[in-house]
């Protein structure tokens, strides 16, 4: 077990690495869905099965997805040129020391904590059920509305005002006049 | 209660000439002259009927709860020394509205509005026994002094205003600091938290805390007043406002510097005024040179007058720090003489550019021949301000001197330096502007019958002060005792004497 | 039963809480940073989750579960801004964003 | 849940069902005027079921929240705002795009959020209400979609508040790590027991910090604020200035005081150093600032540095001054952004120092509570917000914290300088420019909140008392 943490930890951080760092947008998410189903992983060596899940599921599932969607929408993950000068080595260089000193800081505060290893405690769906429905009930209430607020907050803001012509059917309609308006 | 109504009356005044400002033009003036006159009629019953107030330590003492949870009360009370200015405050009031008839004629409304409120917040620092009420008066006049310079003003108005705001403002912080820390340590000393003036005199407390809290209280009013290093906003503030700004300014507010000394830091801080009593002094004898040699170096007319202020301020500096019943009632005296003399300077200098449109001493010249009334007057009120005797500046600056010569030789022979300088610019005043050749050729009118009245009625207050001082000086009198005696405690308690 | 020390786990999950940080500060394209953003929520997660097995409780999965709530949501209202944000400048370099600063103090 | 957990929640649950009543309602048929008459009714019912739970509290439900006075008295605060915010905004957007009703929706889950922040007592509800306030002022502040500085404010205020929650979430799971409670009240306990670890602690309570003070703008944080102030619609400006600040204030001196930060010789090290820095900075950069947003979006960033001041006193009246502060900053800013939503025409958002040239001669009413706001910011007597720098001043002293003290007297010296250049261009000659009509709901919000200002300012003593009993935390 504790091989496969370590394995999964380290996927983890390359991947995440690799998707911070790439200059393809769709390659970027798919580092991170792996990085996710890594993370998921741990998840369930630390004994939390049904947030496993949910991390697939959900963010590895529902969320990536919708930045791919986005991705897809606005034609922009074959764009490598954008940001070429930012990719530059010179330009990691303050923010890796500003992380770096954050490192520092976090190592010396484990340092601090009485060595312990964890009992690895399985904690199964059915006790997260019971208490997210009995304890946390209200919060199950307000995350509706929350989710509620981003809803309309979603619909508000992504609605097109005017017809916009997509950019890749740009160059067509210059050659076409007669060519077809597609909404995006 | 009447000390209450005094103020609320004027606050009212000042809403009601706001609101009739937009209807009318005269209104506003006709409501503000009869709030001021009824305040100072109310003032003037008390000042004849004094002798039947008993000899209590107030004349009268009016207090009632305001914000108990903080122990501030809203505590007012007159003794001899608040009602003396008081009387200057109305007086003076009254002669600005007066004044500014002709000269204010846009916005009249919230002019009039302005000088009202600054009388109010003037006559509120002057009765406020508490110290919360007292700051809060304080910084009430700020304000409307602010729109008063920053939009009647001359030229240079904006720049004037601020300057003269953050200068008062950051001063009166520092004071603010020292209330609140006596009021903490005179809390935990006793038990009783309040900001009464009464409750706090006779705060015991270390000698160098003492010593800091009292240089709070004398950041504000030493800037007010003003003494030499703070005195920067002084001439810009004096020289931009409208005449009347000018004469409340140099009348009015610098004396509530003067009465702070005498009723806050010497009282409350004894021995610490006596161990800063020698830099006192020389800041005043340094003010009285310091502002002659500039006052004579000026060619604008109203920078002249206004640093004649900082000269004759720095007398009153002098005669605090004498701690002596002679140069005390001189600078009550002074306080009362400096008012008239240099409020009627600055009322000239109002009405000559009324006519003229220029300060510029180099332009002027010569005007006796076209308006003997004026230049009489100008030379009354000069040589008023030189210490002519018969004249009431000469009353108010002998005492001082005669006060001060017997804590302090070397100072006082220093300071009448100062009354050679003041002969030296006074009379420079009356040769550029009324004598001597005519510049450029002006035409201009005489004093009409308002103007004569108002400098008619500053001549005869110069005269009466100067020949018959006696009312003031015995009005004065319990304040003046009350404030040395807490001196005296201090050089029985320390079995020297420092005053000789 | 595994035998991680908490340490380890901790620092693992600061390591990607750092990187997500890295990632928002060195990206200039929005939806970048709004990745960089997701893996700092969801390293924060890891933390409730290594806590809530450290003291045997649910309330950790259940605060990773509203986490998860709050992502959602914010993703999707960050996603349609991005699609505003395109649609107005044509594109998502976040530095273009500088129209607001003082009229006076433009540089 | 008891029925009386049910009564505690009737204001919670009137925010809360309002905007699906309105969902319900713009389905059947979109009228604006319907949406705000709707919108004004719930605030004030809401409003008033607060006096009718008044019997029932303090009540506790589950652990995640506490409705006691404390939380009665800011919800009041917060709705009493958001109805002042909505009788701005109607004729704000009554010349918007198409889509206007979706406004109020979100301004109501916006409160529901800030009034479940002050009634927080667990981690949980803290993360969800400041993400139901924050997620709903990402929309409000692009709310305006088709300006370019809407999208701009907007994109920046989520990416930056993004983060400042994953720090605010990272230094929550620390503490949990730590203490093993999700609970506020259950910190202190924990912190007697061995396994607890001071600088995990420590850092738990930097990193949420961070988080917090993005929030409330506190330098170093503070660099989304003069951009969102200037680019989102005055209204949603004011909800920021004084209901999402207020909120979030709230919370943080319930937490600082649940966990005893007071104690912490770390905590008060951080909000020492971010006390002063907002004060600095905040002053220093506002002066050379032109648009008027901008001054008050710098001036915020100041007056939430005196504010802190009030976390390190450590007793009661430390709370007391906090709450006088609070009410007193969210009255002044009530007057200072209502007038600029008021003069702010169909195109532009009177933000610029020209269009406030000679208004007091053009509006002397609305130039009149303008100065006034802006008097109140500066602490001149006579106005609510002198009392109120008066009593962190006050409770500073009797604390000995000299060193906040004299940094807060020291900048309300710097403030004064650029308060008065705005107060000298309302004064200075008019110009020809034309004003848009002011409406009769916002002339009630001036005279609502110019009677604030000097009420409080003139007789504090009602009010005082009114939070001396409401206070206990």
């Amino acid at each position: 077990m504790n091989t496969i943490f370590y394995i999964a930890a380290l996927v983890a951080l390359v991947s995440t690495a690799l998707a911070i760092s790439g200059r393809n947008a769709i390659h970027a998410l798919l580092f991170l869905i792996v990085s996710l189903l890594s993370i998921s992983v741990i998840f369930f060596i630390l004994g939390a099965p049904f947030i496993a899940a949910l991390e697939v599921i959900v963010y590895a599932g529902a969320i990536m997805v919708l930045f791919i969607f986005v991705i897809m929408m606005l034609n922009v993950g074959l764009e490598k040129e954008m940001e070429n000068k930012w990719l530059r080595p010179g330009m990691w260089i303050l923010p890796s020391i500003l992380a770096f000193i954050l490192l520092i800081d976090f190592l010396s505060m484990l340092r601090s904590m009485n060595y312990r290893e964890i009992r690895g405690q399985i904690i199964l769906p059915k006790q997260v059920g019971i208490s997210l429905f009995t304890t946390y009930l209200l919060g199950v209430e307000i995350s509706a509305m929350l989710l509620l607020a981003g809803i309309v907050g979603a619909y508000h803001l992504g609605r097109q005002k005017k017809k916009v012509i997509h950019r890749f059917l740009e160059k067509i309609e210059e050659t076409h006049a007669e060519a077809p308006d597609t909404n995006l | 209660m009447i000390l209450l109504d005094l103020i609320l009356i004027l606050l009212t005044g000042g809403l009601l000439a706001w609101i009739t400002g937009k209807w009318s033009s005269i209104l506003p003036r006709i409501i503000s002259f009869i709030a001021i006159a009824i305040d100072l009629l109310l003032t003037l019953s008390i000042f004849l009927k004094q002798e039947g107030f008993g000899h209590t330590a107030w004349l009268i003492n009016y207090r009632t709860n305001w914000i108990p949870s903080f122990g501030i009360s809203l505590h007012l009370a007159l003794d001899g020394l608040s009602l003396l200015l008081l009387l200057l405050t109305f007086f003076l009031g009254l002669l600005s509205v007066l004044i500014s008839w002709k000269e204010i004629r846009e916005r009249v409304g919230f002019f009039h509005f302005n000088i009202l409120w600054i009388l109010a917040g003037i006559a509120g620092v002057f009765l406020s026994m508490d110290l919360f009420l007292f700051y809060f008066f304080w910084e009430l006049m700020l304000v409307p002094m602010y729109f008063l310079i920053g939009i009647w003003g001359h030229e240079n108005r904006t720049y004037a205003s601020y300057k003269f705001f953050l200068y008062t403002q950051a001063s009166g912080l520092l004071m603010f600091l020292s209330i609140l820390a006596l009021y903490f340590i005179h809390g935990r000393n006793t038990g009783i938290f309040t900001f009464d003036y009464q409750e706090l005199l006779g705060t015991s407390m270390s000698a160098p805390i003492a010593f800091l809290l009292m240089l709070g209280f004398l950041a504000a009013f030493l800037v007010k007043l003003p003494i030499v290093p703070l005195h920067n906003w002084l001439p810009d503030a004096h020289t931009e406002a409208p005449t009347a700004g000018s004469v409340i300014l140099a009348g009015l507010m610098l004396k509530t510097g003067a009465y702070g000394l005498l009723r806050f830091v010497i009282p409350l801080f004894p021995e610490a005024s006596v161990r800063f009593a020698p830099a006192g002094m020389i800041l005043g004898v340094i003010g009285i040179l310091y502002g002659a040699k500039l006052a004579f170096a000026q060619t604008d007319l109203k920078r002249l007058v206004a640093y004649t202020s900082v000269s004759h301020m720095g007398f009153v500096m002098l005669g605090v720090f004498a701690f002596n019943t002679i140069a005390y009632q001189g600078v009550v005296m002074q306080i009362i003489a400096h008012a008239i003399s240099t409020g009627a300077l600055f009322i000239l200098v109002g009405q000559l550019q009324e006519r003229i449109h220029t300060r510029d001493l180099n332009l002027m010249g010569g005007l006796w021949k076209q308006t003997p009334v004026m230049g009489a007057m100008g030379l009354i009120f000069a040589m008023a301000s030189l210490g002519l005797p018969g004249l009431a500046n000469f009353v108010a600056e002998f005492l001082i001197l005669t006060g001060t010569f017997r804590a302090n030789i070397l100072m006082t022979c220093l300071a009448s330096i100062g009354l050679v300088a003041a002969t030296i610019y006074s009379l420079r005043i009356v040769q550029k502007v009324f004598l001597g050749k005519e510049a450029t050729v002006w035409k201009m009118k005489d004093l009409s019958i308002r103007e004569k009245i108002v400098c008619g009625s500053l001549v005869i207050v110069v005269f009466w002060l100067g020949l018959f001082p006696q009312p003031v000086i015995n009005t004065a009198k319990p304040s003046v005792i009350k404030t040395l005696n807490s001196i005296e405690q201090v050089s029985i308690n320390q079995n020297t004497n420092p005053i000789p | 039963m595994v035998t991680i020390p908490i340490e380890i786990q901790i620092l693992f999950a600061a390591s990607l809480f750092l990187l997500g940080l890295i990632g928002l500060l060195v990206r200039r394209n929005i939806i970048f940073m709004l990745m960089s953003i997701e893996v700092m929520f969801n390293s924060a997660g890891l933390v409730f989750i290594i806590a809530g097995s450290r003291w045997g409780q649910t309330d950790g999965q259940v605060m990773f579960i509203f986490i998860l709530a709050v992502a959602a949501a914010e993703v999707s209202v960050g996603l349609a801004l991005i699609l505003q944000m395109f649609h107005h400048y044509k594109t998502l370099d976040a530095d273009e964003l500088s129209k607001l600063r003082d009229s006076k103090n433009d540089s | 849940m008891s029925p009386s957990d049910f009564l505690c929640l009737t204001p919670v649950m009137i925010i809360a069902g309002a905007p699906i009543l309105m969902m319900l309602t713009i389905a059947f048929t979109r009228n604006y005027k319907v949406i705000y008459g709707f919108s004004l009714t719930a605030f004030s019912i809401a409003f008033l079921s607060l006096f009718f739970i008044l019997p029932a509290i303090p009540c506790r439900i589950s652990t995640l929240f506490i409705f006691d006075q404390y939380s009665i008295l800011f919800s009041g605060i917060i709705i009493l705002a958001s109805l002042l915010i909505t009788l701005l905004s109607y004729d704000y957007l009554l010349y918007q795009e198409s889509e206007k009703e979706e406004y109020f929706i979100i301004l109501f889950i916006a409160s529901l959020g800030s009034l479940l922040l002050v009634a927080a007592s667990n981690f949980v509800t803290l993360f969800l209400g400041l993400e139901m306030l924050s997620i709903s002022l990402y929309v409000l502040i692009a709310y305006r979609r088709s300006r370019d500085h809407s999208i701009e404010a907007g994109v920046k205020y989520l990416i930056l508040a993004s983060v400042s929650s994953a720090f605010l979430l990272f230094g929550m799971g620390l503490i949990y790590l730590d203490t093993g409670s999700l609970e506020f009240d259950k910190i202190v306990p924990a912190l007697s027991s061995a396994d607890h670890s001071a600088t995990l602690l420590f850092t738990g309570f930097g990193m949420m910090m961070v988080g917090i003070g993005f929030k409330l703008a506190l330098v170093p944080f503070h660099m989304w604020t003069p951009d969102v102030y200037q680019g989102a619609p005055v209204p949603v400006t004011t909800y920021i200035a004084t209901v999402s600040k207020g909120a979030v204030m709230a919370l943080l001196l319930r937490f600082f005081f649940a966990i005893r930060g007071f104690q912490n010789p770390g905590f008060i090290l951080i909000i020492t150093i971010l006390a002063i820095l907002s004060m600095f900075v905040g002053n220093l950069l506002a002066l050379r600032q032109q648009n008027i947003k901008r001054i008050l979006a710098y001036s915020s960033i100041a007056n939430m540095g005196y504010l802190l001041v009030t976390l390190l006193i450590g007793n009661e009246t430390g709370i007391h001054a906090a709450i006088f502060y609070i009410v007193s900053y969210i009255i002044t800013s009530l007057g200072a952004f209502g007038v600029i939503t008021l003069l702010s025409d169909r195109q532009n958002d009177a933000d610029k120092l020209e269009n406030y040239k000679g208004l007091f001669w053009k509006r002397p009413w609305v130039a009149i509570v303008f100065t006034l706001s802006l008097l109140s910011l500066a602490g001149i007597p006579l106005t609510t917000g002198f009392i109120a720098k008066f009593y962190i001043v006050f409770t500073g002293i009797n604390s000995g914290l000299w060193l906040l003290v004299i940094s807060l007297i020291i900048n309300s010296v710097i403030g004064l300088y650029y308060y008065l250049r705005v107060i000298t261009a309302l004064f200075s000659p008019a110009n020809e420019e034309k004003l848009p009509p002011v409406s009769l709901a916002g002339h009630l919000v001036l005279g609502i909140v110019a009677v604030g200002i000097v009420w409080l300012g003139v007789n504090p003593e009602g009010f005082l008392s009114l939070i001396a009993h409401f206070s206990v935390l």
